[in-house]
């Protein structure tokens, strides 16, 4: 019992990090037919910003002393300013653009992203006590699991209700939706384009500064390319979930993490190390059987 | 004095030119149908007075402004709304959240939550299928239950013109008399400005108002739809016969 | 209808653009190789490469209007056969035990297992595509991921066969650039033979009005896959020598950063161009060896005059997204060179813009 | 083993030795002075820097001063290759090349084929020598499997550690190495036991599924042998201790620094092989020097021990011209094949015609015991790891 049950904590805590991050993507996607590969990018800068620039090995921690109270707002904030400022400084230009063209011009971003970080703090990994607190194992139904994998699960959810809140209840969040599903008709209907496109923005640049506080609690390292691998996950997920569908984004976040858990689980060690071969050929399963995605969003075209 | 009018307009997809050289102008209160084979450029004749495909040429004027190439949410503001072909309903919303898309733009306004609702009274008055299933996804509507919810979400933007993209789409006759019936009582009590878009001229002569025949991207007739009827003209527009 | 005279005449027609393609790789082989310097040579070499994956990512992507994450795995694939067949049988045995005997004892020339890999891949092309290539858009972008991730994965990890994340050396090194230029040219040409090809054009008409290609009886997942073969052939022998340029292979070298900067390249030039294919190589390439000259810095008078390290990478992104900003559709367009009079602007058979 | 040389000798005969100038003695860094590997070369570039002063203070080598020449791989294979044509362009004689092999053998080739010698500035794995690059190459560092080696035998026989656990990061053949050395030295240890083993990715964002199989095992392992690097090892070690496991945690000397420490507090019951301590209580009071003296020319600490092979690097290599009294490639080769328990600042070196590397070395043992390393044993493996175990 409390071996399964660590299972299902562990694939829940990794689906959660998964999930967040395609909502992020699904979330801009959703607005401006954009994959946004500076996702990845976004999430190591927020948890820089948490460090004084330096190359030194040690690093110089300067708004990680904050006070948790002020911290995850503050990272929050400046994930949502960073993403804010890709939109108007590079992709309000390519509103008209074709996806192929969107999609590069974000991984250029996402390079700028990540060779400025590296010019400013190095390559070595900086390592940053975030919410140390948030270290120690705690017994749920069986299980000892770290308090951190609790929180990440408690505050996926929460986040995903809040965002669920928000989307169903304020006026912003409908025009939201209605923007996702037809953008053309909600701009007919007086929804204003830009507005509606850096709020999509700025909750995307705030679940990456989510992302990178549990990153970074998690791992106690800031590390130039700590977000590569979760947004490559999290842009399959958005896939697999039916590209724009933010229901079907978390979904496929949840499923991706339980498949790559579970298969480190029942493979045998001689094939654990292929484990990402499997898991992408689940992939490829799956989207032969369900190419438009498990949920599709109704009235999405794309075209790339 | 006009409520719109189109001078010179010229639209282009890519190198295929849809509309060449159009202009008319429009009287508020007036009904216009704009009618034509397929291909004509009605549509995207349409779709430039709502601002979705800006113009490559020409002019439109809206209650005195200069909207050529604006913003569709813009135009939307002067009080402009437009109904699509296809209908497009915001299909994962649900009928009420769809009526109230279009509300936002008056949001900064004084009192608007409370207008708002009275809004949706009057739309639920006029469509009661609607509030019967006002929390119901759209998806899931009927054609003509959808073709209800897209006017009444036009109607929710408090428009001075309604451009609608052939009505009758898809939709039994009998279900098209009943848009129909609601939309004239709607222009009377309302002192709509109506510009309707049909691939068959039969409605405009049931309905009466002015008409114009389009083929080709041009503007081949434009008078009374009842006066035009049976023209020789009208039947060399439609099966191509004659010059051109 | 005279099918064969008609493709005769389009070849004709059209032919110009390879040809000035050529004429400016040999252009850029002939100031390598007059400026005498190694490294620089090196450098060319590396463009050459270069433009063999970015053409060979045209025939698929630029035809079928596709993208493709995964074509690297194709480079993956020809640039172990390339290790497989002229690695000297004594340190295969070392460093791939896993062989099987025939492979072990093979040791064949550097065009050989060009070949070979160009093949090797094309197999697996076909055998990947015939199961994605049903697929169409973001989907088969995903896909060709999944695709490449897996492939990465197992050599990565696949210890006797591939020496898994170990770079395998022995690899004899090639640092003469002819044979690169050759091969460069060579794929310029098979790209726009397949383009003018019945397939090409068909592929073409298919990316532009999917409907109608359908309508009209095309079979847009076949047409697909042959694009899809082809390019992954090309991408092999790619591969393949570019494993003989450095002398050796690892997975990591075969893998995201290659995908990017390639695809990038293709974007950057013009997506659906095959000048543009060229075209964007070079004029990326040639501004990333200016930056780096200018990071290591120039002399002016008497103060040298050097950029921050690091800098060329951001540059070169910001250079990218200005780019792209002003021409979106790439520095081509769907545009390709020509001879300079008038007539023929079009794409070999390209079907007029309707959308 | 003899026919794999020849075989390799007789490949790059092709290239020629006509580029060194006798005129002057150069040394040619081709190494990353931007992007990912820039942060680990640089530091053993700076102390190879250090022995270069050193030598031109004291009169220079052969009675010349030695010059350096750059040239930047920008942590990239194919501009590493680049970067080693340039060098030796330029006149070097001997190529220092990048940390790891991966990187470092691009340009390391280059120097081969031109018949030249070239030196890892730190790399750990065997091929980082003859039997990858060729019969002139060289590592300044230890074979990673001497530190898996040496971790097992020291726990085993200090520690009482009896049951072990297993855990590799597949990531790079730097891991693997550790793993391999480990898996070496177990057998050979009396009713020591293998109680599982598991594999993870460096960058995996949660290790959380292999921390759950070692929670299933019945009884907690004495010692976990963690075979990876940064800079998934912080994350790695700190999930471990967050999920309450507590077992003495065997490393490889990647993890070696302080500047990681914060992320983890109170980190205790953590061992680590180095060459050299950076913490100031190295028993070799020349290495504390030797720490000052970097300390005023780069302006900051050696952050890990991975600073200290550059150094023995020039070291080794300028006695070896020294006594060849030539830098020509064959006669230094020679000289350095001769080199045996050769003393050096970090420990005694040995070179032969089989091994260009250490299988066998001097560590010191560092232990982190509340959150503060410091050096508390020493250790040397009881013997050699042959040749043939480091190849299999």
């Amino acid at each position: 019992m409390g071996s399964v049950m660590q299972v299902v904590f562990d694939a829940a805590s990794l689906g959660s990090l998964y999930a967040l991050g395609a909502l992020g993507i699904a979330l801009i996607f959703g607005v401006m037919r954009l994959v946004n590969f500076a996702h990845g990018d976004v999430i190591a800068a927020c948890v820089f910003v948490l460090l004084w620039p330096s190359v030194d090995a040690v690093a110089i921690v300067f708004a990680g002393n904050l006070p948790w109270f002020l911290l995850v707002p503050f990272v929050l904030a400046m994930g949502a300013a960073l993403s804010v400022a890709s939109e108007v400084v590079v992709f309000r230009r390519f509103r008209n653009a074709n996806p192929a063209t969107m999609m590069i011009a974000s991984f250029a971003l996402g390079f700028v992203i990540r060779y400025f970080l590296l010019m400013l703090y190095s390559s070595r990994p900086k390592s940053i006590s975030l919410l140390p607190t948030l270290s120690q194992p705690v017994e749920i139904m069986g299980a000892r699991i770290p308090l951190l994998q609790v929180i990440t699960i408690v505050v996926t959810i929460g986040v995903l209700f809040g965002l669920t809140s928000f989307l169903r209840r304020t006026r912003f969040g409908l025009e939201m939706r209605a923007a996702a599903e037809n953008f053309t008709m909600a701009r007919v209907l007086g929804v204003r384009a830009n507005r509606v496109i850096m709020g999509a923005f700025a909750l995307s640049g705030a679940l990456a500064a989510a992302i990178a506080l549990i990153l970074g609690s998690q791992t106690g390292t800031a590390n130039i390319v700590m977000g590569a691998n979760v947004m490559l996950m999290a842009f399959i997920a958005t896939v697999i979930g039916g590209m724009g569908s933010l229901a079907g984004a978390v979904i496929a976040g949840f499923l991706l993490g339980a498949i790559a858990v579970v298969m480190q689980v029942i493979l045998p060690p001689d094939a654990r190390a292929f484990r990402d071969a499997f898991v992408y050929g689940a992939v490829i399963l799956v989207l032969i059987f369900r190419p438009q995605g498990l949920l599709t969003a109704r009235g999405t075209k794309e075209r790339v | 004095m006009s409520l719109l009018s189109l001078s010179n307009l010229t639209i282009r997809y890519g190198r295929l030119t849809a509309v060449r050289n159009v202009a008319f102008t429009l009287a508020e209160g007036e009904i216009l149908f704009i009618t034509g084979p397929n291909g004509a450029g009605k549509s995207s004749l349409l779709r430039a007075i709502a601002g979705v495909t800006p113009p490559a040429g020409g002019r439109i004027d809206f209650a005195d402004h200069d909207i050529t190439g604006r913003a569709p949410e813009d135009i939307a503001r002067l009080g402009v709304s437009m109904v699509p072909e296809g209908r497009e309903v915001f299909g994962s919303l649900t009928i009420e959240e769809n009526l109230t898309v279009g509300t936002g733009m008056h949001a900064g306004e004084h009192g608007w939550r409370g207008r708002a609702a009275d809004a949706l009274e009057e739309i639920y008055a006029t469509f009661p299928i609607l509030k019967e299933r006002r929390h119901t996804q759209a998806g899931l509507l009927s054609g003509g239950q959808q073709q209800m919810l897209v006017i009444g979400r036009a109607l929710m933007t408090n428009p001075r013109l309604i451009a609608i993209d052939e009505p009758s789409l898809g939709l039994a006759p009998n279900i098209t008399d009943q848009v129909y019936e609601r939309l004239i009582a709607l222009r009377a009590h309302r002192k709509l400005t109506l510009l309707i878009v049909e691939q068959s001229s039969t409605r405009a002569m049931m309905v009466g108002g002015r008409m114009i025949l389009m083929r080709g991207g041009e503007v081949l007739l434009d008078g009374d739809a009842r006066a035009m009827g049976q023209s020789e003209a009208m039947q060399a527009a439609y099966f191509g016969y004659g010059d051109h | 209808m005279a099918p064969r005279t008609q493709r005769r005449s389009v070849a004709l027609r059209t032919i110009s653009t390879p040809l000035i393609l050529a004429a400016l790789l040999v252009a850029f082989a002939l100031v390598a190789w007059a400026s005498g310097s190694r490294p620089f040579n090196q450098t060319v070499i590396d463009i050459f490469l270069q433009v063999i994956f970015v053409v060979g990512l045209y025939v698929f992507v630029g035809n079928s209007g596709v993208i493709s994450f995964g074509h690297i795995a194709f480079a993956c694939l020809g640039g172990y056969v390339a290790a497989w067949t002229t690695i000297k049988p004594m340190m295969k045995g070392i460093s791939m035990p896993g062989l099987p005997d025939w492979l072990m004892q093979l040791e064949i020339p550097f065009w050989a297992a060009a070949l070979a890999g160009g093949a090797f891949a094309a197999f697996w092309a076909l055998v990947f595509g015939a199961v994605l290539m049903r697929l169409s858009g973001i989907a088969a972008s995903i896909a060709t991921f999944a695709m490449l991730a897996m492939v990465n994965s197992i050599y990565s990890n696949w210890e006797s066969v591939t020496a898994a994340t170990s770079s395998v050396v022995g690899i004899p090194i090639l640092r003469v650039l002819w044979p690169y230029l050759v091969a460069a040219i060579l794929a310029v040409f098979a790209a726009w033979a397949y383009s003018i090809s019945r397939h090409g054009l068909a592929l073409r008409a298919a990316r532009d009005e999917p409907t109608a290609a359908a309508a009209s009886g095309i079979d847009i997942p076949r047409a697909r896959l042959i694009a899809f073969v082809i390019s992954g052939a090309i991408m092999g022998a790619g591969g393949a020598l570019y494993a003989h340029s450095i002398g050796l292979v690892t997975p990591d070298t075969y893998y995201l950063g290659l995908t990017f900067t390639t695809l990038s390249m293709l974007v950057v030039g013009g997506m659906s161009s095959l000048s543009g294919a060229v075209l964007g190589v070079l004029i990326l390439s040639s501004l990333i060896q200016a930056l780096r000259w200018l990071e290591a810095g120039i002399d002016i008078g008497t103060t040298t005059f050097a950029l921050p390290g690091g800098v060329q990478e951001i540059a070169l992104g910001v250079v990218m997204i200005a780019i792209l900003m002003f021409r979106p559709a790439g520095i081509m367009g769907n545009k390709e060179l020509t001879w300079p009079t008038g007539r023929g602007n079009d794409k070999p058979g390209e079907p007029g813009e309707t959308n | 083993m003899k026919r794999v040389i020849a075989v390799l000798a007789a490949s790059t005969c092709l290239g020629s030795a006509a580029f060194g100038d006798d005129d002057r003695i150069v040394v040619g860094f081709a190494t990353a002075e931007t992007g990912f590997m820039q942060a680990y070369d640089k530091p053993a570039q700076d102390a190879a820097m250090i022995r270069i002063a050193e030598i031109n203070e004291a009169g220079g080598l052969l009675g010349k001063q030695i010059e350096v020449v750059n040239a930047d791989t920008k942590t990239d294979r194919a501009e590493g290759a680049k970067a080693g044509l340039s060098v030796i362009d330029a006149g070097a004689d001997i190529v220092v090349v990048s940390c790891d092999y991966d990187f470092g053998a691009p340009a390391a080739l280059t120097a081969e084929s031109s018949g030249l010698i070239s030196f890892f500035l730190c790399a750990e794995s065997i091929k980082a020598g003859i039997q990858g690059v060729g019969p002139n190459s060289f590592s300044a560092s230890v074979l990673a499997p001497v530190q898996g080696a040496t971790m097992a035998q020291w726990a085993y026989e200090k520690k009482e550690a009896r049951s072990f656990y297993r855990l590799l990061d597949t990531w790079t053949e730097y891991n693997k190495g550790i793993c391999d050395g480990f898996d070496y030295m177990l057998p050979q240890l009396a009713d020591a036991t293998l109680v599982g083993e598991d594999t993870f990715l460096n960058e995996d964002a949660s290790i959380a599924a292999q921390i759950t199989r070692i929670k299933g095992l019945p009884e907690e392992p004495d010692a976990i042998m963690l075979c990876t690097m940064m800079p998934g090892a912080v994350s790695a070690i700190k999930q471990l201790r967050a999920a309450g496991i507590n077992s003495m945690i065997l490393n490889g000397s990647g993890v070696d620094g302080s500047y990681w420490l914060s992320a983890v507090p109170d980190l205790s019951n953590f061992y680590t092989p180095v060459q050299g301590s950076i913490y100031g209580d190295d028993p070799n009071a020349e290495v504390t020097a030797f720490n000052a003296k970097f300390k005023e020319a780069t302006g900051g600490d050696p952050s890990t021990q991975y600073t200290y092979p550059g150094y023995v690097m020039i070291d080794v290599w300028a006695k070896a011209v020294e006594r060849a009294g030539t830098t020509e490639t064959a006669a230094v080769v020679a000289e350095l094949e001769k080199m045996n328990a050769e003393p050096t600042l970090f420990g005694p070196r040995t070179f032969t015609s089989e091994l260009h590397h250490q299988n066998q070395a001097r560590y010191l043992i560092v232990e982190t015991n509340a959150g503060k390393p410091g050096v508390v044993d020493e250790w040397t493996i009881s013997a050699p790891i042959p040749v043939a175990d480091l190849m299999k």
